[in-house]
């Protein structure tokens, strides 16, 4: 029985730390922001060649085949550096979609292109994902709607929340597969989404009490203060009990079952994130809110993430509906 | 208890409704920090002005109507609900000139109230400095005795509108070996006097809402102190009192939220029950709030538990509107512009961690922490 | 425009504070508890000198003929003083059900019975309120279920959560009087469980706040703890922003309308009077958990008060109700 | 990550299910702090004795299996799930007997385990006193070194079983001179010694759940303390550790008791979709505590954090059990009991409040607060 990273993975996770400590994240994000990936792609470029990208490929086409447990540890580091980009799509999602339309020459290019870097990706699938994340630099949009995988195609550029994430409308084209489930593809993409939520919810708290530790008022540390250190207290004990969650999901999906699990870690992660980035400002105050100040990109990517992949009410929906037992559906409102 | 409003007050509510139905423009004005923000909110302004809703509650000499604050209150209402411009001129309006009404002189308000009221000068506050923040008695900045005047030196930050504004007002430590909350005076400068340089921050949403402000030798005359030399800190409270308390923060920009909320939550083609508890708690909220304003005209609410439940309710209303929209609210323009702006309120105005201590020691008479 | 008491509505208001002060509750709930009314007869015959008990029965039946202002001020002391007794019962909604009846000489009796005193009144009215809250003590039960009403009989005593309080299971009999829209009685029956759950929650927090002052640990009082001082700060923020919503619905009512404004104040009296039992509970420790100690007379009636009379959930509902305008209703779950 | 059981864990859980399924009681035994009640519970902990199953993690020669920590949790969960009885001797099982093995002499295990396995005797805490309460370090009561052992006098209260209790064990000054944390000593003392008077205490329900203790000159031989003398405080923490940790709530009766908050809410005629958001909440901590458990037996949890989600968890099962009741709550026994006891977790074993600053201190590395 276990429930917390093998040694492999913590190694795959400090190499992973190590190359986004050294990329200068808050350079690459605030270039993101202002519409210039240019060093977006180059640090996905080094993802692929630290195996990130490939994780879900198979093998033959150059992937890891790894399972979901790997591509936990490497989404929360992810989230932890708010990295930018569409992520729970480009690593989870997609590969996992593809893979399943693996049939036809196209996707089994495009998998070898996700592995090596050379592609990112994003997805619609509505209500989910109304829009692609950073479409206009996607190389790929998916549209998945019912059993159908079509590819889109990006329009008008939205502003989003998260400044660090340019949303596209999205045209459905050519149909790439039919008569596919995507349920297992959308679970993993769930499960890498809670991982960049719970990654974020480390990092801000982190932030947060090296502030409390440095900034000082009225004489001392502000992290002296009860009204400080135990609004961090309670970030602590929210990500302390949400990580574990999250780590038994990732084993269900691996044994192939698990939706119960993974809307647990998507609601315990999403709520640990929100709380995290909300003591976070108020602990950083003024310059919290500020853009020099590096909190934004964990508070944008938090609030959006956690609305996106299934809505923390969506989720709770399908927990009680999976616990009602067979023929009994709890819709997203409860009986009338 | 009774709730009619009287005659008066009802011609009142009606000239105000009218009004602002003819004259709100039709579409949002460009950002207030921009320069064509800028042109537009002040034109506005003057437009208030003439049609002499500029500032209903101050005396007629100085632009106002001398109404009672019932009137103040119905405006405020009748403004938000009508959608109308954000005032430029809040900070002169509702933070520097209850002070000067309070604590100024005749001619300081003859001079400065009239231009206000028609944005003439818009204000920036000069409090926080990078070391002075909840413990803002510990500020440095300097005000040093010249001939006819002050001499201001040091640093100022999160200083809202400075951008745009035309004068400043704050707190400046003029007796040097005086400690803490002695020895500070209150006082007005030019922001674009020698010496003041102004540099914009940039916030969350990518506008520049705050500034620092570097004062070097900037001089002032006598004539720009309100209240006494070294008596700064108690005009100053009067000041945070209105800006914690109903003036900065009147109910209409609630209870319009808070309508804007059900509306959108009723219109949700697939409204979500687990909102719908929250939905109803934010408007009851807003309604609170609104009932408690006017609770208030016959018995004061403490500033800082009015500080605590705005800015509370401004997330939750914006908190909820944004779980209601789902994976469609990051690409809202208007309900994440009121996000981002509503989780300055728990810091602002004085820390929501501040105000719980000064509740508690003022209202509720608790010990002091040691410090 | 007034929403404050009025001089003679705060001279009510300490007579009444000054009889209960003096009445010593503790013994009279204890005793109560225990299922010995004497006392609690005793106050509530005190309680019609004071013109409380027959606040609403008309002036020819002895009564004050007072509005619903008045009844919220004794109401809120009452809650105050953690009376027990089925007093929104008694005081509001009975007396307003009985004047609707009173063509009838049973009804005009009883009306006179209850402004003297010699008479205290339960009801039963589902699904608000599906037992007799003091059935064992109460000289008359009504029962009013849909727009009839009828005399109802005890049946066994169950315990409530509430120790001063004693349900009974109710067999309705007579009919009293049909086709009376029981729809105002019960709006004042809620107004004054409102103004009861106010009062509580302000007892609460005096009493919290002077345990605080007091009880030292680490050298200090507890209360100098922002830990105990900021939870202090929230409670008296949530009374003092429902205070004025509790005002706002007897002016509502006594001008003929106010289902809005009443449910407002009960949701916002219940949160206040709810998150003050918490704190209060919190800040006494274990002490507050004892019987010795009198916090349980609160902490009870609060709990088992924000359920009844609608629980917040149908409150909430109504207001949505009420807000959506002709013809919507919103369900007590929401739409599906 | 792998949630796999081994074929023995399989094996122990079917065992304990079957055993647990033919000798769980049908009907609730009489509360456990009357007398009744106390013969009924000491009864079913001889069964579970004989079985095998009082505490399966101790060493074979003290009662136990010697198992591994996952089937101590294996054995929470099944017993929760069953319904079986609350344990008259938990104190001792999961609070002493931790301190025992890891601080206690062989012949202390050897004589106080066994008869503590088949409730031959049951334990009470004497912990806090009437000034010693959150503050823990300044307590007062002594012990003074007499001829083979230590005579205490003093006052300790909130002592919980204390009114049924056989034994107690607990910390008191040793050395008159020292302070807080310094010269205190853990013993153990018998609770019907000379000198020893025991004064329940009414609890909210009405039940006598804790006592205080009044001691007089009660002789302690020196075979009965723990650890050094004058090491007390030490030894004690070790005790708190387990008391606020997994070893007194394990994950069972959250997840038993968030299951039937499932189906209770399920079954409600008129499920209320208000609490369907947190009846799916308290669900999702509950399942977060047990996969936290079962975490921790590779990578232990901060007992401060672990105590702050299981008093916080419990609160939330019983209020929203409460609410989805609706005004039929207040004459449930059952949900109002749980409750009732579910209020006192975040008072008990150690404040919340001191939760949060130990973990603020010890997990965050924040600076302590001058005291």
């Amino acid at each position: 029985m276990r429930l917390a990273p093998s040694t492999e993975q913590l190694a795959f996770a400090a190499a992973l730390h190590g190359l986004l400590a050294a990329a200068d994240l808050p350079k690459v994000s605030t270039a993101w922001a202002d519409g210039d990936p240019g060093a977006g792609r180059a640090l996905w470029s080094a993802l692929a060649g630290a195996g990130v990208t490939g994780l879900l490929v198979p093998e033959r086409w150059g992937g890891q085949d790894a399972g979901p447990d790997d591509l936990i540890v490497a989404c929360e580091e992810l989230g932890h550096h708010a990295v930018p980009g569409p992520l729970a799509e480009s690593i989870a999602a997609v590969p996992a979609l593809l893979t399943a339309a693996a049939t036809r020459p196209g996707p089994r290019e495009w998998l070898a292109a996700l592995a090596e870097g050379r592609l990112m990706a994003s997805l619609v699938a509505p209500p989910w994902l109304p829009f692609a994340a950073d479409g206009d630099s996607a190389d790929l949009i998916l549209v998945a709607d019912g059993d159908e995988i079509r590819q889109g195609h990006a329009r008008s550029v939205l502003p989003s929340l998260n400044p660090a994430r340019r949303l596209s409308e999205v045209t459905p084209g050519e149909l790439i597969a039919s008569g596919q489930d995507p349920g297992r593809a959308m679970e993993l993409g769930v499960l890498a989404c809670s991982a960049q939520l719970l990654g974020a919810a480390r990092a801000l708290l982190e932030r947060s009490v090296d502030h409390a530790k440095q900034r000082a008022q009225f004489g001392r540390p502000i992290g002296a203060f009860q009204a400080v250190r135990h609004q961090l207290a309670d970030v602590a004990v929210a990500i302390e009990f949400a990580q574990p969650l999250l780590y038994a999901a990732a084993v269900a999906l691996k044994s192939g079952c698990g939706p119960l699990d993974v809307s647990a870690a998507k609601v315990a992660c999403g709520e640990a994130a929100r709380l995290a980035a909300r003591v976070a400002l108020q602990v950083h105050g003024a310059v919290g809110y500020t853009r020099e100040h590096g909190l934004w990109r964990w508070l944008g990517l938090v609030r959006v993430l956690d609305l996106a992949w299934g809505t923390p009410s969506w989720h709770r929906a399908r927990i009680l509906t999976g616990l009602a037992g067979a023929g009994t559906s709890v819709p997203e409102g409860g009986f009338e | 208890m009774n709730l009619d409003l009287d005659d008066a007050a009802v011609r009142f509510r009606d000239e105000v409704r009218d009004w602002l139905a003819a004259n709100v423009p039709a579409g949002p004005l460009p950002g207030v920090d921009t320069a064509d923000g800028d042109r537009a909110h002040r034109s506005w302004e003057r437009r208030l002005a003439a049609a002499g809703l500029a500032a209903v509650g101050w005396p007629v000499e100085y632009g106002g109507r001398a109404a009672p604050p019932l009137h103040t209150l119905l405006f405020d209402e009748e403004y938000h609900a009508a959608g109308a411009p954000v005032r430029i001129g809040q900070n002169g309006l509702f933070l520097l000139a209850p002070t000067l009404l309070a604590h100024g002189t005749a001619e300081q308000c003859a001079r400065i109230l009239p231009p206000m009221a028609r944005a003439g000068q818009v204000w920036a506050q000069a409090w926080s400095e990078p070391d002075a923040g909840s413990d803002l008695a510990s500020l440095r900045s300097r005000a040093r005795r010249v001939d006819g005047g002050w001499s201001l030196s040091g640093q100022k930050t999160w200083s809202s509108r400075a951008v745009v504004a035309d004068r400043a007002f704050g707190l400046f430590r003029s007796t040097p070996g005086q400690n803490r909350h002695r020895g500070l005076t209150y006082l007005m400068f030019d922001l674009r006097a020698p010496g003041v340089t102004v540099r914009p921050i940039r916030q969350l949403d990518g506008a520049a809402g705050f500034a620092e402000i570097f004062l070097d030798d900037v001089f002032v005359p006598d004539a720009d102190v309100i209240g006494e030399p070294g008596d700064g800190w108690r005009v100053a409270m009067s000041t945070a009192a209105h800006e914690r308390g109903l003036s900065l923060r009147g109910p209409g920009r609630f209870t319009a939220a808070a309508d804007r909320l059900v509306q959108l939550w009723l219109t949700t083609p697939r409204s979500r029950p687990v909102e719908r508890d929250r939905v109803a708690g934010a408007w009851v909220r807003a309604r609170a709030y609104r009932m408690a304003a006017y609770a208030s005209l016959e018995r004061p609410v403490p500033p800082s538990a009015t500080k605590l439940f705005w800015s509370e309710l401004d997330v939750l209303l914006h908190e909820t509107a944004l779980d209601v929209l789902g994976p469609l609210a990051e690409a809202d323009p208007e309900w994440t512009a009121g996000y981002l702006f509503s989780l300055a309120g728990p810091i602002y105005a004085g820390t929501n961690e501040i105000q719980r201590d000064t509740l508690a020691q003022r209202v509720l008479g608790l010990p002091r922490e040691p410090r």
